[in-house]
């Protein structure tokens, strides 16, 4: 899959105080980024970074109040279908690419089950409106599928609230993989779950993910998340990506001076030396800074950063980020 | 008392934002204030008293000396609508007053004490709600009918209008009584009084004003209601009051004499659209539905 | 891990008959509570309520005899739970109340109150099932597509027609649709049940009956189709549009009948459901009202006869008749709520 | 010094009802008891949610009556504390609350919780010595009266108003802070600097902190003692270093497997745990809460609850250790 330039934001509607209404909110701001098969994509990063917003226009499900401004997000299925979902309309994509070729794991997805319909009926309204599979086939299935992410038999015919939340959400997980999608979208799948139960989805998404041999994004706010589950990470700040490598590389040797506060904030088990974070807060996303939008926090800031934009440059094999310290270009802008 | 002042400058100013922003509440509003310069600022004008017989010629169309006409009764229509749009809304207010503040207090108590005496007043209060009112105000309003007066048919209407605005109060409570911040105003020092005061009741006011709209439209439903049957101050003028001598009296249907009848109806139905509209404008700011 | 508490048969039985036994025990109550706070009410009069009844009595009716009216007074004393020590008055009022026994009425004396009500239940409660019924089906749909196509022309008419018609009462309706139609365009009668007094029912008498319903039951259905009904229908829409699992549906990619339909639809009718329990003492009341203005044969004809002749006998059976009609008519809902929601059938 | 113990937390209970009428009844705190010594230290409560800790941080804080059992402050029970004792009682022991967006009433400015508290527990009258208060206070967590005069929550960022919170909880000079869940919606970027003001607090001004957490790194990297939380109890207790490197309890064992640490990423991987089932039923086990899913199950565990066995320096609520 390859995203270009991909820029999307929110345009504010009638609540509250007239005065904001109409301004745009610049939430994905030009996100380019190519993901290849096989493997578990990280997006990592702050509230209000536009991960999950990215995730959203990515996947092509626009609310009302989301809107596209320009770019290209091209998926490509099992067999080598091409399908841009930001030049498709809502109807081909929920008949052709949703759940086919493409499926989304919502935030706080322990509570996205429909509360007066059956565990199995879940499964077969995918399975009959996608597929058109038969009722009674469908629920074998269902139960296959359930078996498959550790769950009884006997949650087939439970209703969502009968079911533990660790246990929702490993059935949003089976539904997702249900049509055996080339691509995973995962938006916080784990943040509303204990240690325990994220372990028990994390791992059962990296193993269906091994199974399939498809993609996975994972998009979370947790470092740690991405330093044991995902091969190649982005990390987002203010509607931007500053870096993009192999996740090892980025834990180990980070080069934007934002990922690296990231890290160098990470307390962990048996190391209790002095830990510090960033001073300042995220810039307004109405109307973001000049330059470089993390100028305002970066303890390196230099006369330039104020001033251009850094694009994203590969630094080295298979590992990019946009700052000016890594740029020839220092001192002379554009 | 720095705080009443306050609040009124709060309403005030909600007042004002409300009227700016919200057209459901500004067509309400306006026609509200058009019925209560009619009720209160020219009926006292009316050049005949709206309450005696046979004052002017009977069964006149409207006419430009008559603009909507003369009842059977012999009555100028207009100034006999003035005068009952000021006693309806006045009914109305009475029990306002008395019903929402009612229900404000008694959902203070259920929702701050809750336990027992929340199951008991809930369960009084759903008992209210359940059993219809009509009949019980009709039971009522038959013993007192000789001492029916304008505060006292708003006081027996509050009987059976509390129980909305005390369910509406209670379950705000219950829900703002888990909020952080009064845990904060708690370990601030500050005392449970000043804790309702001054954290909840801003909160509650909002409510508290929509309750107050909704039970004048109730009320004035009722009061028009028992009305049709007989049970309201019938010597005197109110809307229902004259609906009920075109009625019963004047056959006005039967006669043909559309306009005695048409005048009291097409006013209430004004009386109660421009009453809901100002509630729902109120409660369309006060909670916004998410836009998708 | 498996989860353990799956309700079996037997378990689900259990749990759905200690459900209908807490039922049963809060309609009990609610009866038991309404008609004590009735009694309540009339005893806190500070008038003395039956000289009061008397003296209207006397002054429409043409009762002189000082024995008769002795006779009316300790009877309405008892009625009204008024003689004797307070808990005996009481206990006489409650197995007044409990078995019907208001007493003879008095606008057909000496038939006894309750069965003149009796006798014109069926068309109350016939008009009241009819049109609540529509209004709980239509209003649901109307505001189910009104709530899903928020942004359509036609979604904002209905909205607007709905704002107009919810607030006026029934019995105003009432009038309006007398004016329009039996008056200004003399499609219908202008009132009654019936044209002629029926000797039997056939087809005819049937046909009439319902041709004299029509107004009557428009003036139910129209401010609550249209009104309550739809509007807090499309509120609630409007709301489920906006969870979690509405939206997770759609990324799905299921068509919009279907989520229409299992979606939204399904998680309304229960919030709805209550709603309409809790209108059922308003649509109650404003049948009432609606009938005399139609001079329908029902309960609400009796109740304004009553009232002209001080009948209070009659009002009373009234009353106690439509708190256990009302009661009951919640308690039914009550028990529909765990075949419509499966949240409710295992609390 | 009369009482060995700041705050003793004695056998506390809480218990919430359950179905109509509140019939079936579940202890979301069960019998909890520890002790906390006058000496400045950060006591750690840990646990997943619903385990019981923001119950008992609110128990803790006079908020929410126990159904059993005492919370002693300094040799009084808080609960049967008059008004003005109320006053010194809040004046020793404050708060920060998890959500610092609703830790202030959005209609009302923020300037005034800080007023409010200098004024009812400092009993200051003159305005000018209560703004240098409030204003000495703000310097402490980064900030200026100049920058909060007038505004309200809705103007300030999450981080923000976490610190004028902590600001607030320190005007009356307060003897012990109960923390719930201070960073846990603040960003991670953030985070550190807020948890290094407790730790100074507690060095340079003698401040003792109840952390309340489901982090164990944070908990890790702050916490002087530690006691870990299932299902309403305390099944492991003692110094920060101990329980969470050695872990003797099974279920401290399978809190700290399933952290994602990247260094130990393949094992994260390849290791499996045993996820909890359902809550309910759990709570009103007889035996040990854990017995369903741990490995090391016997059958005492089932029948018997068991007490606190000490393990070295540490105490475990386990079996294992008899």
């Amino acid at each position: 899959m390859i995203v270009e330039g991909l820029k999307a934001g929110y345009k504010l509607q009638t609540i509250g105080s007239s005065e904001e209404v109409g301004v745009y909110v610049d939430a994905v701001s030009g996100v380019s980024f190519t993901l290849y098969r096989n493997e578990v994509f990280g997006i990592a990063g702050e509230s209000g970074c536009g991960k999950s917003t990215l995730i959203k226009a990515v996947y092509g499900y626009y609310e009302p109040s989301l809107v596209l401004r320009g770019g290209s997000a091209r998926i490509y299925g099992a067999k080598g279908e091409e399908f841009d979902t930001t030049r498709m309309d809502r109807g081909l994509l929920e008949k052709r690419v949703w759940w086919k070729h493409m499926s989304y794991i919502p935030q706080s997805s322990m509570n996205v089950l429909n509360p007066t319909m059956r565990i199995r009926d879940h499964f077969a309204e995918i399975l009959r409106i996608h597929v058109g599979m038969k009722k009674g086939e469908a629920y074998q299935e269902a139960r296959k599928y359930l078996e498959e992410v550790g769950l009884p038999v006997d949650a087939l015919s439970a209703f969502p609230h009968q079911l533990s939340g660790g246990m929702r959400q490993r059935v949003v997980i089976a539904l997702a993989i249900l049509l055996e999608p080339s691509l995973i979208l995962a938006d916080e799948p784990s943040s509303a779950l204990d240690v325990i139960n994220q372990k028990v989805a994390l791992t059962l998404l990296r193993e269906k993910q091994e199974a399939l041999k498809n993609t996975l994004v994972i998009v979370s706010h947790d470092m740690g998340v991405h330093g044991v589950l995902t091969h190649r990470m982005a990390i987002m700040y203010a509607g931007k990506i500053v870096e993009i490598g192999r996740t090892a590389d980025i834990f180990w040797k980070p080069l934007h001076p934002y990922t690296k506060a990231l890290i160098e904030s990470l307390p962990r088990l048996g190391d209790k030396s002095k830990r510090v974070g960033l001073s300042g807060s995220p810039p307004d996303l109405k109307k973001p800074p000049d330059g470089c939008r993390f100028h305002p926090r970066c303890p390196y800031a230099m006369l330039i950063c104020s001033r251009a934009e850094p694009s994203l440059r590969e630094i080295k094999e298979g590992h990019y980020t946009a700052c000016w310290l890594y740029s020839e270009a220092v001192g002379e802008p554009r | 008392m720095g705080t009443v002042t306050e609040s009124l400058r709060r309403m005030g100013k909600l007042l004002i934002t409300l009227y700016m922003g919200n057209l459901k509440f500004r067509i309400g509003f306006t026609i509200l204030s058009i019925l209560v310069i009619l009720g209160f600022a020219v009926s006292p004008f009316s050049p005949t008293n709206t309450r005696s017989w046979y004052i002017v010629p009977r069964d006149r169309p409207p006419s430009y000396e008559y603009p909507l006409g003369t009842s059977s009764m012999g009555r100028d229509i207009l100034w006999e609508l003035c005068a009952s749009i000021r006693n309806s809304l006045t009914i109305a207010f009475v029990t306002a007053m008395i019903a929402s503040h009612i229900g404000l207090f008694l959902g203070f108590i259920a929702g701050i004490r809750g336990g027992v005496i929340d199951r008991i007043l809930m369960f009084i209060t759903d008992t209210f709600i359940i059993i219809p009112g009509l009949p019980l105000l009709m039971v009522v309003t038959t013993v007192l009918k000789r001492y029916l007066t304008i505060p006292t048919l708003g006081m027996l209407i509050s009987i059976v209008s509390w129980p909305w605005p005390s369910r509406q109060v209670r379950s705000m409570v219950l829900s703002l009584r888990e909020r952080t911040f009064i845990h904060t105003a708690k370990l601030s020092g500050m005392g449970t009084f000043r804790v309702i005061v001054q954290e909840l009741m801003p909160y509650v006011l909002g409510w508290h004003l929509i309750n107050f709209t909704n039970t004048i439209l109730f009320s004035i439903g009722t009061e028009s209601g028992l009305a049709i049957l007989g049970l309201s101050i019938l010597d005197d003028n109110t809307l229902g009051v004259m609906i009920y001598w075109a009625l019963n009296w004047g056959y006005a249907l039967f006669r043909g004499i559309w306009w005695w009848l048409a005048a009291p109806v097409a006013t209430l139905v004004l009386v109660f659209i421009s009453f809901y509209l100002v509630s729902i404008g109120m409660t369309e700011f006060m909670h916004p539905i998410a836009r998708r | 891990m498996p989860n353990r508490e799956k309700p079996s048969m037997v378990k689900g039985l259990k749990q759905l008959l200690k459900y209908i036994a807490t039922r049963t025990a809060a309609y009990l109550a609610t009866i038991f509570t309404g008609v004590t706070l009735t009694y309540i009410v009339v005893k806190a009069m500070p008038v003395d309520a039956v000289e009061n009844i008397l003296f209207n009595i006397i002054s429409v009716t043409a009762v002189y005899d000082p024995a008769s009216i002795e006779l009316l007074r300790r009877n309405l004393y008892e009625i009204l739970g008024m003689g004797g020590s307070p808990v005996e008055s009481y206990l006489i009022f409650i197995r007044r109340v409990f078995t019907f026994d208001f007493g003879p009425s008095i606008i057909a004396y000496p038939t006894p109150a309750s069965e003149i009500v009796f006798n014109r239940l069926p068309w109350t409660v016939g008009l009241l099932l009819t049109s609540t019924l529509t209004v709980w089906v239509t209003g649901n749909l109307l505001g189910v597509i009104a709530g899903y196509f928020r942004d359509r022309r036609f979604a904002k008419v209905l909205e607007s027609v709905a704002i107009t018609l919810y607030p006026i009462p029934y019995y105003i309706m009432a009038l309006i649709l007398i004016f329009l139609f039996a008056y200004l365009l003399r499609i219908f009668p202008l009132g009654g049940g019936i044209s002629i007094i029926p000797e039997k029912l056939n087809l005819e008498v049937i046909l009439n009956i319902l041709w004299h319903s029509i107004l009557p039951a428009a003036s139910l259905i129209l401010p609550g189709a249209l009104g309550w009904s739809f509007l807090s229908s499309r509120t609630l829409t409007m709301q489920t549009l906006a969870e979690d699992y509405t939206r997770y549906a759609e990324a799905r990619g299921l068509p919009r009948s279907h989520i229409l339909k299992r979606y939204i639809l399904r998680n309304i009718l229960l919030p709805q459901t209550t709603v309409l329990a809790l209108s059922l003492g308003g649509i109650f009341g404003g049948a009432l009202l609606t009938e005399i203005v139609f001079t329908y044969p029902g309960v609400g004809q009796i109740a304004y006869r009553a009232i002209f002749s001080g009948d209070v006998y009659t009002l009373m059976a009234v009353l106690f008749l439509s708190i256990i009609g009302t009661a009951t008519g919640t308690y039914l809902l009550d028990l529909l709520y765990p075949l419509i929601d499966p949240r409710v059938r295992y609390r | 010094m009369s009482e060995q113990y700041m705050l003793r937390v004695v056998k506390l209970s809480r218990f919430f009802g359950y179905g109509f009428l509140g019939r079936v009844k579940f202890p979301a705190v069960d019998n909890v008891s520890f002790d906390m010594e006058y000496k400045p230290k950060i006591f750690t409560i840990a646990g997943e949610s619903g385990c019981g800790k923001s119950t008992l941080a609110r128990m803790i804080l006079g908020i929410l009556e126990p159904s059993e059992g005492a919370v002693i402050y300094k040799g009084k029970n808080i609960y049967a504390l008059k008004s003005k004792e109320r006053r010194w009682f809040y004046r020793e022991v404050q708060a920060i609350f998890q959500d610092p967006y609703d830790t202030f009433n959005p209609l009302k400015k923020v300037d005034r919780y800080l007023y409010e508290t200098a004024r009812n527990l400092l009993d200051l009258k003159d305005a000018g010595k209560t703004q240098d208060i409030v204003d000495a206070c703000l310097k402490r967590v980064g900030l200026s009266f100049d920058e909060i005069k007038g505004k309200y929550p809705s103007e300030f960022s999450g981080g923000q108003l976490q610190r004028i919170s902590i600001a607030r909880a320190l005007i009356p000079e307060p003897k012990l802070i109960v923390a719930d869940e201070p960073v846990s919606m603040i960003d991670a970027s953030m985070r550190m600097n807020i948890l290094n003001m407790f730790k100074e607090f507690k060095e340079a001004e003698e401040i003792s902190f109840i952390y309340i957490t489901h982090d164990l790194a944070t908990a890790y990297y702050i916490s002087d003692e530690i006691a870990i939380m299932y299902r309403g109890v305390i099944v492991e207790m003692g110094p920060a270093d101990e329980v969470l490197i050695k872990c003797h309890h099974p279920y401290t064992k399978a809190l700290i497997e399933a952290l994602p640490e990247p260094s130990r990423r393949d094992d994260w991987l390849t290791r499996k745990v045993k996820p909890p089932g359902m809550e309910v039923k759990e709570f009103i086990m007889p035996g040990c809460k854990y017995a369903d899913i741990c490995p090391y199950r016997e059958d005492i565990c089932e029948e018997k609850k068991p007490p606190m066995f000490d393990v070295g320096n540490v105490k475990t609520a386990c079996w294992l250790y008899k």
